[in-house]
This record gives C-alpha cells, structure tokens and sequence, in this order.
C-alpha cells in the first residue's frame, strides 16, 4: 500500500481532508453517543457499509471515464436472484456464474454505449430495465429463501475471521483490488486519461473503446458481487433485493470528492465516501434526530462533506 | 542572470500611458511568475513583448485583460489605479484580448461568437435581434477580411480562420468601448499564414489612432516589424526595453536566451543523408475531397517536409497517417506491409507518433500531470506483470523534463499549468519516450520561443541521425526548408512539386511558392 | 453508567417511509403506545432500501445494548431473518408485519421472536373483487392495477382478485397491471386503458388505495369519474371519504394504528415479563389480524371512530384481533 | 533572420459555409413517427383522438419538468432535486388552496407562491453550487432530500385532497379537446423556446456548456447565468408540481417519486447531451414523446407486466441508436 501513502504525500494537506471529514463525523457522533465509539459498532458499520462500498467501487471505475452506470442496482438484484435459485445446484459455482453473469452484462452494456454510440446514462438505464425484468421473470416474481443446507455455502460471507467480519475482509480485498487496478495498470492510467481530455487519449494512441468497455465490466462484475454479498447477508434473492442502492452509491462517490464529470478521483476517495454515508445515516439513528427532520439533515450533510472533500485545483470548472 | 538594460528614449511628452504595471507581483503554486515587473503602454503605441517559454507573458497580459488579479502592484489606466475584477470589467474600461489558445466556443456560432457578452446593443426588452447582430457580424468579419457566414458554427471553421475570427471580436471593442482601447494580441499570428498576418498588421496600424496594442510573438522578425518599442522578459521579470527601429533579431534573442544566436539555426550540418530503409510508402493514396494519388517514399532517418497552403490537402494526408481517418483509395505500406490506419492506436502500434496542431486538445491531457502525459504513449513497456513501473515512470519523467528543459514545477505539475511552449516539449517527449519510428509533426514549433526552437530542432536532428522518419508541416516555409531533406509541395489535393533539399542546396521559398498556389 | 441502561426498553418501529398515509397512521399508534407505558419511542425508515433499514435498526440495538422492542415491517421478506437474529444476538424482542421469509418462525427463535402479524391479502383481495363485481351487476370488464410483483402482499391481494374471478365467470379480466403502488404510474396506466379498452371497462381493482384513487383521478380526466367503480384496499383516510363520495367502491381498512401499537404492545409484554412467548401457541405467534371491510354502508361510522377523533385503543388487549394461525402453501 | 515570405492564399480563412440539411437533426422526430406507426399496427387504438390527448395528459408534467432540466444540462449541470421542488411546490399548494385540511383558499396566489418557492429551491441550489463551487450533482441531490424531506414534514405523512375548482380544471376542464393543463405545458414551451433562443440567458446557457472557462473570457458573468438557471429550472419544476397536485387532486409527499428519471431520459433521448452546450427545448418535447408513447405503447401492445421495462429499454436503446448524430457527437460520455 506503499502507492496510497505516495498519493497522499504528493498532494499534501488537501487529499487527507476526506479522511479528515470522515472521522471528525465519527468523533462527531461519538461524543454525543459513546456508544457509537465501540468496536463492535463500528465492525458493524463496516459490515453494513461492504455492499454499497462495493457497488460504488464498480460505478467508480465508469465515472472515472466520464460516463456513468445506472444499472447497478438491477445487477445486484439479479445476481441475488441467479444466486439463490442455482446455489442448491452449482453450490459455489452459483457465485461465479452471477459473477460472470454480471461480468457479461456490463460487457452487453459497454458494447451498446461504444459501438452504437449512446451515452451511458441511456444505454446503462435500459440496460437496467432489462437486468430488472429478467430478475422478475427467473425469480416468478418473488423472493427466493434459502435453505438450511443452502445457506451453508454462505458461510464465506456470514463468518468472521478473528472477530472480524468476512464481509468487512471482502470489502478491503474490493479495495486492494480495485486500488490497484486503478493506479498501477494500463486501465486505470487510461481511464483517468480518458475522463480528464478524451481526444488527446484517442490520440494518444489509447484504445479508448476497450478501456471503456472494461470499465463497464468491472461495475457490472462488481454489482454481481454486491449481489452475492446481499445474497449472504439476507440469505435470500430477491428482484428488488437492492433497491434503492444506486444513488447512494453514485453518492458515496461523488462524496469522496471523485469528479462526477471523470478525470480526478480514487477507490479510497471512495471508500470514504462510502462511510461518510453510513456514519450519517447510521449516526442520525443514533443521535436520535427526529425522523421528520433525518432527510433534510442528510442532505445538507451531504452537501457540506463535499464542500470539503473535492479538490477544486483538480476540478477547476466545477459543473 | 539578465542582459543589460538598455534604456529607450525618454517618453516625448506629459501625456499619461494609456495603461501601466507598476510593481506587479504575481504567484502560481511553486511559480514566481512576475517578479516586481514595470511596464507602460502610450497611447497609439504598439508594444512588443518577448521572452521565452514561462518567461510570463500570457500571465502579464492576463492581468492586464482582468483573468488575473495581481498579488501586489498596480494597474494605471490613463495614469490613474485602476482594479479589473474580471475580463468584462476590464473590456468596459477598454482592454480587449485575443488569447494564446483558441477561445472560441466551438458550439456557437460565428456571430454569436463575436458578441458573446456583448449582446446588451442588440437587445430590446429582452429579446435579441439576431438579424441585426449577424449583420453587424458581417460587418466586423468584413474587417479582417474574411467572407464567413456569420451563421455558421465556430466548429466549422478551419484554426487559421477562428483566430482571425478571435481578432474580429477584439476588434468590436472599436464600437463598444468609447475613449482609448488597448488590445492585447498574445501571439495572435502563430497559425496564420502571410496573407492573414497582412492584414492583421494592416488592421493594427489602421486602428492606432485610437487604441494602443501589446503584440507577444515568438516570430522575433514580426515583432520588429510591428513594434514601436520592445519589452523583453526573462525569468518573469523585465530585462530590457528597446526601441524597435534600434533592435535585431539577434539581439533580442541574446537577451532572451541569454547567448547568441546559432549561425546554424537549423542545424544543417548536423542534417545526415538518410538511409535507404523505406519505412513508409504512399501509393496513389486518395482520400475523397481531401486529396489524391498521393505517391511518395519516407526513409528512416529522412525529414520530408510538406508545403501547402491550407485546403491543400497536406491537413487531411497527415490525419490519415496518423490514424485518425482512414484513406479510401490507393495503398499505404509501412515498413514493407500494406496498412489500413483506422484509428489512432492502430498508427501508434505501428511506431508512429503524431503532434497535433491542437495541442491542448489533442495533444496532452491537460488534467493530467506532466508524468503521466510523457508516459502515455508507451505505458506497455513500462508494464511489468501487468502493473506499472511507478518509479521506473518517475525516472523516465524526470529524464525528459531534463533533456527537453522543461520547464515545470515538478513532474507532478498538472500539464494545464505549463506554459504553452513547455506543454509542447511535453508532447514532443511523450513521441520520444514512445520512440515512435515514424513522426507526424504538425506544427512542432508552434508557440514555442526561439531557444526551445533550436533545442527541439536539434532533437530532430538527432532522433532522425538514430534512423526515426518524420513528417513535416510548419509554420514556415523557413523551416520546411531548413529541415527537411525533402519537401512536397501540395495544392488542392495533389503533389504538385518535390525538391531536394540537401544541406548546400536548399530550395528557395519562392520556388516552392509558385508551386502553392 | 452508559446511556443504554435506562430501564425500561426502548420501543421502535421500523417501517417503509413517513410519506404515506398508511404508514403515518402506522407511526402515530406506535407513539401512543410508547406514550401509554412512558417509554422512549424511536421510529426508523427503510426509504425502500433493506441494507439501510436492516442496518439502522442495528444501531439502535447497539445504543440501547439490546434494551428494545422493534416493531417492523420489513421492506422485503428476506430482511426479516437478519433482523431477528441481530435482535436476539442482543437481546432485543421482534414482533414482524406483513413479510418474512415462509421457513422463518418466532419458535425457532424463543424467546426473541415474539410474532409475525399478517394480514392475508387473499380474502381481502377476493372480498373487494366481489364487492366490485356486485356494483357492476355480476358482468363486464375489468382492469386491475397491482404493486410491487415481488411483495407478498401484491401477490396475495391478486391471489384473491383472480379467485374471485374464476367464480364469477361473466366478469373478463381486460389486463392486469403492475403500478408499484404508485399513484403516478397507475394513473398513467388507467390511461392508456383507457385507450384501449374504452366502455368496455366497468369496474377497476386496484391493490392500494394510492393507485385507486388515481385511477378514479383518470377516470374524472375522461369524464367518467363515479360511473365506472373502483375499489382499494388499506384503508386511507382519503380512500375512506372517496367511499362517501360515492366515488370508490370499498377498501379495506387493516388499521395501521392497531398494527404500529399492538406490535409494540405485543414485544413489549414479553419483554417486560407479561408472557412468555415460548409458551403461546402457535396461533399466538404467526396470526392473521383483522381487516374491516368499508363500503358505503359502513363508512360513515369507521370515520368517526377511527379517522375524525384518535382511536381508543386497549393496548392489553394483545389477542384480540387474532383470526387465525397463518398457512403458508 | 529573413522575413519570412510566407505563403498566401485567398481561400485560407474561407471555411465552406456548412448549412446543408442534416438529416440527423431530425431522426428522433422520425424515430418517433415510426414508434407510432408500429403501435398503431399492433393497436390501431393509438391513433384515436382520445388517446392523442391522453398522451398529452402523460407528457405535460414530464415536458414541464424536462423544459427546466434541458437549461441545466444544457449548461453541462445535471439538476437530480427535480422530485423535490415537485414535491415541496405540490404540497405547499395542496395546502394554499382550497383543500380538505385546513381553511386556506388563496387561489392563484397559491400557485403564484408555489413558482416563487420553486425560484427560491432552484435558487438555493444555485448559490450553494456557484458560491460553495459545490458540483451540481451533489448540490441538487442533497436538494433532493431536502425538499421531499421538508414536504414530509409538513404533512407529517399525510396527504391533503385539493378542492380548488381551478386547480382541479387544469387536469379536468378541456379546451379544444385537451385538458387545460396541457396548454399550460405549452405555453411553457414557448416561453422556454424564447428564452433559449431569444434571450442573452440562453445564449449564455449555450455558452457556459461549450466551454465555462472560454465563455469567462468573453465577459459572462458565469456564477450570475448558473444561479439564474437553476432559478428558472426550480420554476418550472414548480409548474410541474402544480400539474401533478391537478392530475392528482391532492398533495403528498410521494408525488414525485420516480420523475427525476424519467425526466433526465426524456431529454438524452432527444438529443440533449449531458456534457452540455448541445440540445434544445423542442428536442425534449420529441424525448419526452417517445417516452411517453413507448410506455402507453407497452400497455396498448400488451407486453406482460414483469418485462415491460426490459422491452422499453431496449426500445430506448433502439431509438436512441437510430436517431443519434454520430457525426456531431466524437465523444460520447
Ligand atoms: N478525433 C477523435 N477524438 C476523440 N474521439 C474520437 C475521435 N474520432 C473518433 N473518436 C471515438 O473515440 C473512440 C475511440 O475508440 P477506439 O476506436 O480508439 O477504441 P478501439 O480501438 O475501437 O478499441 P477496441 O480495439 O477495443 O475496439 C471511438 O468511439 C471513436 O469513434
Ligand atoms: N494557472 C497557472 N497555475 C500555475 N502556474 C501557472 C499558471 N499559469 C501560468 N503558470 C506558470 O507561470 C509561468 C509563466 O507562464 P506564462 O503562461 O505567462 O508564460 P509565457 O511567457 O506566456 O510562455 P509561452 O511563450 O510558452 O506562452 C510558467 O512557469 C507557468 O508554468
Ligand atoms: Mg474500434
Ligand atoms: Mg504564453
């Protein structure tokens, strides 16, 4: 992790203001609620954090491009669907066929947005539509419980290892994953090339289409692994086992002060982002804010943690 | 370091400059961009303004215009201090400005263009009359003598034409603006041809009556031809302030680089024979309305420069070798293999590298540091196991920031906060460190001052002496001609002369000239 | 001492949003609940989103260190086991409404696991079906809107539609669609029935009262509001004075605010020693609850006892509305 | 240093004026002729008046609402508070006017109010952007939140009955046919169509989507454009609000679910990039009919419930393949 430290120290005081929001949030809520501060608490608020942590991660490396997927949602809700009705039959292989199925389907995306030139926000949209209705058909409409001997194979998801809990562990190997797939390979580099001045990518010589289509695939691949996680902690599929995950993920993102427009951003930023979320959320529970009152405080919050977060320097014209 | 200061005559008489820095300090993170500088402009003055790369011009005549405030020191309009809050506060007062990079906005139209902001004149309750502020268009367009529909999209137009468009809407402030006007021209002729830089002085002498002119140029010889008096900067500071009339090229150049001038500028006896390699060959290569039965030979090592005039064609034949659309007929061969070049990458794959004329669109990623931008074309052999060499990349960075004098903060530095002459090295380097075989260079020298010309010609010179073909299209016909081994010579769409051009026995423009149109 | 230990529980009810009515009336028992035993009261929201409703009423489980009752109607049948076994990891008591997994049973999880209260949509779905078909004259078309697929009760309320149907042969289903329980969409699809099928519509069932009041708002648009008869099911207030309009057939009211303070009033018992939930039948602990049929002969009185004065409840009264252990299939 | 004797040439600054007939400009109105062609063959029905004004009842609101979210993606903004100025204008006006829970019946001043609170929500989502250099997205998505949050707390869940005759005519009482409401749609249209292309505002909005940092240079007062948008969006937003509260005849604070969607779909689907300064009003009046028509098609062709949606994104996808200008468009984001 050597790499997270270089870009911390290359930009000096301004890339830790995120990390900084998060925590005074923390100390925030904490001070009101010791109870908050206690490490089950916040293992809990890892945990209840993993799933959309790793929906946002996917939509990262599209937004990172400049284009954005909104069919991640669906995708979760399907994988969940594929999951619970194949898991009595492949076992573990009913999660890599929803890993690979949503692999497939960013892929079905990213083709329809590169090849036939639709902007992302329309083809991902349908595209969405489509994951939805499948999940409805295959699911006959309704949600699948596990069983006894089925939810034995969730047993990946659900443990913990050393008091910690696995979907926590799954979360930071999302994390490394995607850390470095973002800043340490040829897609990554492109995908910040592309976002911050596409025509001198083309030019470049970067295969622009390919690193787009890529991107598409890891949101849709991540989104199935949200899938399978939720699939572990409800131990049910379900079509609309997801929903209502898609903005806060796209969220969490911009939250952690990722240009909406493409070009600047990180997994970590998003990571933060992320937990900024569930600190909120779960912190108004905890402050007790009233609960007419809960939507308005989350979206000053929101907006007031990204008044700090973005790096206007990077972000000069701020749309 | 700095050349001596020499002193023009005193100022004629008691009249207050009709614009003036006085002590202007200027900071950039990691910059000091103007050091203490002093400068006035006289009413119907035209005043040149020189300096190399980063030496701070554009950034001094952004505070001039109002785009920049000032970190300390003044701003005297007509003697008295004056703040410009922004770019429009600053046209109300009387200073327009046509600026380095294009500022058209390409989704608008010409007219529009020309009025944005300006559209009070046009306006009744509200709504424009777009009849009358195209025909006023017209009108400004007739000025810089270019018969455009004012109607068309900015988009449409070709780069020589949108700067004169730009010129145009400076020009407006003739009407908008009462009193005195300054206009402030930053290398304003970079992409025009002779025809249009006439007129552009025409207009220019026309207008000194009523408006004075800050003229930056790295074309030294148009500075001297233009000016009444010359500032030169280095370093962000003023080092001299010379009487037009009384300065050389020579001069001027030894007091912006600090050392004279080469005899060889171009570096001529460093120019080797190629070799007989033929690494590139066109064949009756057409493109439809672009041009046609192009036929030629590029071998490694050869320069071979390209002459035209624009709508010759030599645009569209280098976009075709460099990938970005596709010849329709006839037969292009790299290296012996026949190629179809459909896209960028595809050219890039095959070892050729091309510096777009566009620069900051094209050409870098503006967002992007300084690194990352050198590194793009080539990141595959920086690739081990699939991740990225960080410190190998580092190096690599660090060599060519060294061995191209770029100048810039760090290789962390975003590209957009290079200077515009740097930001071309930085492309340059991003071809070398890809050790392309082949290199399309549109314009290579655009914008740059006369020092990195010389540096850059050399590292022409040297990547051609290690067997690297390249293909010219310039500015000049000077440079053409001092460049290359061959030049081409192209009008509406086909080769309508080629010569030789071996050290000794250069062609002479006007040959070439008769050849272009 | 942390601030968790107060000493009697803390009672929470955990339900969709406070955007609507059902919902809100859901809300203002649960507070006359928590008010009638002076406990603190909490109400959380899933918004529709399960990893947020799960997770919140984590939290609260974690503040009060287990010292709760919660009250939930989980935003999709899968959140229900999560919820209960973090409920009994700190043991807190659970009473769920509505959805839960079928092979998820409060015996399997004692003492926790107080019940499950549900309301089967099958009777009721049938009972507004025939109340429709009577209005119609026992012949015709109909159209009927239906909620989300994948929720019990949406299939169960259309369960009871499709019932009711195979008995009266004369009436023709023209088209069912899903409307999500939303007003807009159900309106923009009565429109294009509208379209499409004309005069042949006689009557429009509808699987909440939201989509059935908008359907009666396509109806006016075309001038036909009070002709063709629509019917609803919950029971809210302005499906209640649509009935005295003339305007809506009936509803079905489930009383939101019996649900909202009887869930509580139920976990809290058990919590606080009244009984011993392992030791109640099964009927006691999976029960279907009553739902009161208005129509136009009874409205009138079920707004005046319920919506005009603030209901009188007996919160001790725990069994009372019991109708029976549910069956699953 | 000789003078450099360059070349001259009379055609260089002559750009071949360009104004031939794009066929492309016109694809989505053809992708919308032929969507109605293809209902009609499954469903002759389509064509039938009644349904015509029908479909004119389903794309008032989204046409309103997508007149103000064409400004601001226009400008290269995106706008997601579109369900909370809705909502919030829907509910205060539900309780302004005549209506079953309170005694209030101010009219049309209520509805004057509900613009002046859809201005201020669209104006505070500009402040907060433009002075705070917040991104639009995140400003509008806390605004989001907010509206419907303060509309749910004004109702405290509940949801009000409007009995406003005036009101209630917007959706009932036709003129021509058409329910009045509609014609208010489009005389929202035509005031949209002369600011985008009559007044300084819209040339400015073009302007800043082209390109914020040019359109600085040329003395746009850019923060003073963006808030004026984001106002104007909020009004218009606000329009829509009083529509839905008409359609509806009540106010609550579920009102706007799910419009954000497809207002922002309608106009990609006409044409509008989200990257700004490309675009028109009229072209999301064609988004929002192609819309509209595929969703009252979905129904009229009989596509089952539960893949509706699937068919209609691949409709989408479909029409928006057939009417996109690929020549325009180099970048497709
Ligand atoms: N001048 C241009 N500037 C920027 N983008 C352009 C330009 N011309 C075309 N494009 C578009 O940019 C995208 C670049 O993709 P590109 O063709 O380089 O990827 P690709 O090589 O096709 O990838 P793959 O090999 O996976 O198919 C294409 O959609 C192309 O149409
Ligand atoms: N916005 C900015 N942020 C940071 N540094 C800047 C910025 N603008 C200019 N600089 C730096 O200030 C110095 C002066 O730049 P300026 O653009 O004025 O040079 P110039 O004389 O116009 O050069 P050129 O001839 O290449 O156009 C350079 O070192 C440049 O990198
Ligand atoms: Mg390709
Ligand atoms: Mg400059």
């Amino acid at each position: 992790m050597n790499s997270i430290l270089d870009t911390f120290r290359s930009d000096g005081l301004r890339q830790w203001l995120p990390l900084a929001t998060l925590v005074i949030l923390v100390v925030l809520v904490g001070a009101f609620q010791p109870a908050f501060l206690v490490v089950n608490t916040l293992l809990q608020l890892a945990s209840d954090t993993a799933v959309l942590f790793i929906l946002a991660t996917g939509v990262t490396f599209v937004i990172m491009l400049g284009g954005i997927d909104l069919s991640i949602q669906s995708m979760a809700s399907l994988s969940s669907v594929v999951v619970a009705l194949t898991l009595s039959r492949f076992g573990y292989g009913a999660f890599a066929f929803a890993f690979g199925l949503g692999a497939l389907a960013g892929l079905l995306s990213g083709i329809a947005h590169v090849k036939l030139r639709i902007p992302s926000f329309i083809a991902t949209l349908a595209m969405g539509g489509v994951l939805y209705s499948a999940a409805l058909v295959t699911s006959k409409e309704r949600s699948i419980t596990l069983g006894e001997s089925e939810r034995a194979y969730l047993g990946w998801i659900t443990g913990t290892v050393f008091g910690i809990p696995n979907v926590v562990l799954i979360g930071l190997i999302v994390l490394v994953i995607a850390h470095i797939l973002q800043s340490r390979t040829r897609f990554g580099r492109y995908s910040a090339a592309i976002g911050a001045g596409e025509p001198a990518a083309y030019a470049s010589g970067v295969k622009v289409d390919r690193q787009k289509v890529i991107a598409f695939v890891l949101s849709g691949a991540c989104a199935a692994l949200a899938g399978i996680v939720l699939v572990g902690r409800l131990a049910s599929g379900s079509p609309t086992l997801a929903s209502e995950l898609l903005l806060p993920s796209i969220a969490a993102v911009v939250v952690g002060g990722t240009a909406i427009t493409g070009g600047v951003g990180s997994i970590w930023r998003t990571l933060v982002g992320a937990l900024i979320i569930s600190v909120v959320r779960i912190g108004m529970t905890f402050l007790g804010v009233n609960i007419f009152a809960q939507n308005i405080v989350f979206g000053v919050v929101l907006v007031a943690a990204v008044a700090i977060t973005i790096d206007r320097s990077k972000i000069p014209i701020v749309k | 370091m700095s050349g001596p200061i020499i002193r023009p005559a005193p100022p004629g008489s008691g009249t207050p400059p009709a614009l003036a820095l006085v002590h202007v300090d200027k900071r950039f993170p990691g910059v000091h961009a103007l050091k203490n500088v002093s400068i006035e402009i006289r009413p119907g003055e035209v005043v040149g303004l020189v300096g190399e790369n980063g030496a701070g011009k554009s950034t001094l005549m952004k505070i001039l215009s109002g785009v920049y405030q000032p970190d300390s020191g003044d701003i005297r309009l007509n003697g008295s201090k004056t703040r410009f809050v922004s770019a429009s506060d600053a046209m109300s007062q009387g200073i327009g400005m046509v600026f380095q990079e294009q500022s058209l906005l390409t989704n608008l139209t010409v007219g529009e263009n020309i009025y944005l902001g300006n559209e009070a004149q046009f306006t009744r309750f509200g709504i424009v009359d777009w009849r009358a502020l195209y025909a006023a268009a017209s009108r400004q367009l007739a000025k810089v003598q270019i018969d455009a529909d004012p109607r068309t999209r900015a988009e449409d137009l070709g780069f020589a034409a949108r700067q004169m468009v730009e010129l145009a809407k400076a020009l407006t402030l003739e009407e908008n603006a009462p009193g005195h006007l300054v206009i402030l021209l930053d290398e304003p002729t970079s992409v025009l041809e002779r025809a249009e830089i006439d007129i552009l002085f025409a207009r220019v002498r026309a207008l000194s009556a009523r408006a004075s002119f800050i003229f930056v140029s790295h074309r030294l010889d148009e500075v001297l031809e233009l000016s009444d008096r010359i500032y030169v900067m280095k370093d962000g500071a003023v080092v001299a302030d010379l009487v037009a009339a009384d300065a050389n090229v020579t001069q001027l150049h030894h007091l912006m680089v600090g050392r004279s001038l080469q005899a060889e500028y171009y570096r001529e006896p460093l120019q080797r024979p190629f070799r007989d390699e033929v690494v590139l060959e066109l064949d009756n290569l057409s493109h439809q309305g672009a041009y046609r039965e192009i036929g030629f030979q590029l071998h490694a090592g050869e320069i071979l420069g390209i002459a035209g005039v624009i709508g010759s064609g030599r645009e569209e034949l280098t976009r075709t070798l460099a990938g970005f659309a596709p010849h329709d007929g006839g037969k292009l061969r790299i290296s012996g293999k026949e190629v179809k070049l459909r896209t960028p990458a595809e050219a890039v794959d095959i070892g050729i590298g091309y510096i777009p004329r566009e620069r900051r669109v094209e050409g870098l990623v503006l967002f992007l540091p300084v690194a990352a931008n050198i590194t793009l074309g080539d990141l595959g052999t920086l690739t081990r196991h699939g991740l990225i060499d960080t410190r190998e990349e580092k190096r690599l960075a660090q060599e060519w920031v060294q061995r191209l004098k770029i100048r810039t903060p760090g290789i962390n530095t975003l590209c957009l906060n290079l200077s515009g002459g740097n930001q071309q090295k930085v492309v340059l380097a991003k071809w070398l460190n890809a050790r392309a075989k082949i290199l399309i260079l549109d314009h290579p020298t655009r914008g740059l001052d006369v020092g990195a010309k010389e540096e850059v010609y050399e590292l022409i010179r040297a990547v051609t002496a290690e067997g690297v073909a390249v293909i010219l299209t310039s500015d000049t016909l000077e440079e053409t001609i001092g460049l290359s081994h061959t030049v081409l010579v192209m009008r509406d769409g086909a080769i309508t002369h080629r010569v030789g051009a071996e050290p000794g026995h250069k062609p002479q423009q006007v040959d070439l000239i008769g050849h272009m149109v | 001492r942390p601030a968790f230990a107060a000493d009697k529980p803390t009672v929470v009810n955990s339900i969709r949003s406070l955007s609507n009515p059902y919902h809100a009336t859901w809300n203002k028992g649960g507070a006359a609940f928590a008010k009638s035993v002076g406990a603190d009261y909490v109400t959380l929201v899933t918004e529709g989103n399960s990893e947020k409703g799960i997770a919140d009423i984590k939290a609260i489980l974690a503040k009060t260190g287990g010292n709760a009752v919660i009250n939930v109607d989980p935003n999709d049948s899968p959140d229900a086991r999560p919820i209960v076994e973090a409920a009994k990891a700190a043991g807190a008591y659970v009473v769920t409404q509505w959805n839960k997994p079928a092979d998820l049973h409060p015996w399997d999880h004692d003492p926790n696991y107080v019940a499950h209260i549900s309301f089967s949509g099958v009777p009721y779905g049938k009972a507004m079906a025939e109340t429709l078909i009577k209005k119609m004259g026992g012949k015709g078309g109909i159209v009927a809107l239906g909620g989300i697929e994948s929720n019990v009760p949406a299939i169960e309320r259309k369960k009871g539609l499709m019932d009711a149907l195979a008995a009266n042969p004369d009436v023709k289903l023209l088209d069912y669609q899903v409307a999500n329980w939303s007003a807009t969409e159900a309106l923009d699809k009565t429109n294009a029935w509208l379209t499409q099928f004309g005069d042949q519509i006689n009557g429009i069932w509808a699987a909440n009262d939201d989509m059935a009041l908008a359907a009666i708002e396509a109806l006016r648009a075309d001038g036909r509001a009070g002709k063709v008869p629509v019917t609803g099911i919950d029971g809210i207030q302005l499906a209640v004075e649509a009935i005295q309009k003339g305007e809506l057939a009936g509803t079905v009211a489930w009383d939101p605010y019996w649900q909202g303070g009887m869930g509580l009033a139920i976990g809290y018992a058990a919590k606080t020693g009244g009984f011993d939930p392992s030791k109640e039948p099964k009927e006691h602990r999976e029960f279907y609850g009553k739902g009161v049929i208005i129509t136009a002969d009874n409205a009138q009185e079920y707004y005046d006892g319920n919506i005009a004065s603030e209901p009188k409840m007996d919160w001790n009264d725990i069994w009372g509305r019991v109708t029976g252990q549910i069956q699953y299939d | 240093m000789t003078i450099d004797a360059s070349l001259s040439s009379s055609q260089a600054a002559k750009p071949a004026p360009r104004r031939r007939w794009r066929i492309a400009a016109w694809a989505p109105l053809i992708v919308l002729v032929l969507l109605c062609g293809l209902i009609t063959l499954i469903n002759p029905n389509f064509l039938t008046f009644g349904n015509m004004v029908r479909i004119s009842q389903a794309a008032m609101i989204p046409l309103v609402l997508g007149l103000g979210a064409t400004f601001i993606i226009l400008m290269g903004s995106i706008d997601l508070s579109v369900e909370g100025g809705l909502t919030l204008s829907a509910v205060i006006l539900s309780m302004l006017v005549l209506n079953g829970a309170n005694s209030n019946a101010f009219g049309v001043f209520g509805i004057l109010i509900v613009l002046l609170v859809g201005a201020g929500v669209g104006f505070a989502n500009g402040v907060i952007h433009v002075r705070l250099k917040i991104p639009s997205f995140m400003v509008t998505l806390g605004m989001w939140f907010v509206g419907v949050g303060a509309a749910n707390a004004l109702l405290g869940g509940m949801a009000i009955r409007i009995n406003d005759p005036m009101i209630r005519s917007l959706a009932i009482e036709r003129f021509l046919g058409f329910p009045w409401g509609v014609w208010l749609a489009l005389f929202c249209l035509l005031i949209a169509l002369v600011i985008q292309n009559y007044t300084r505002l819209g040339r400015y909005i073009y302007a800043l989507g082209g390109g914020e940092d040019l359109a600085a240079l040329s003395g746009i007062p850019v923060g003073r454009v963006r808030i004026l948008t984001f106002t104007l969006a909020g009004v218009f937003y606000a329009v829509g609000g009083v529509l839905a509260a008409a359609q509806l005849g009540l106010g609550n604070a579920q009102i706007g679910t799910g419009r954000l969607f497809t207002t922002v779909t309608a106009v990609v689907v006409g044409g509008t990039a989200l990257s700004g300064g490309q675009g028109s009003v009229l072209q999301t009046l064609v988004g929002v009919l192609i819309v509209v028509v595929l969703s009252n098609g979905m129904v009229l062709m009989g596509v089952p419930p539960s893949v509706q949606i699937g068919v209609q994104g691949l409709m989408i996808i479909a029409a928006v393949a057939l009417s996109i200008d690929r020549k325009r468009m180099r970048i497709v984001k």
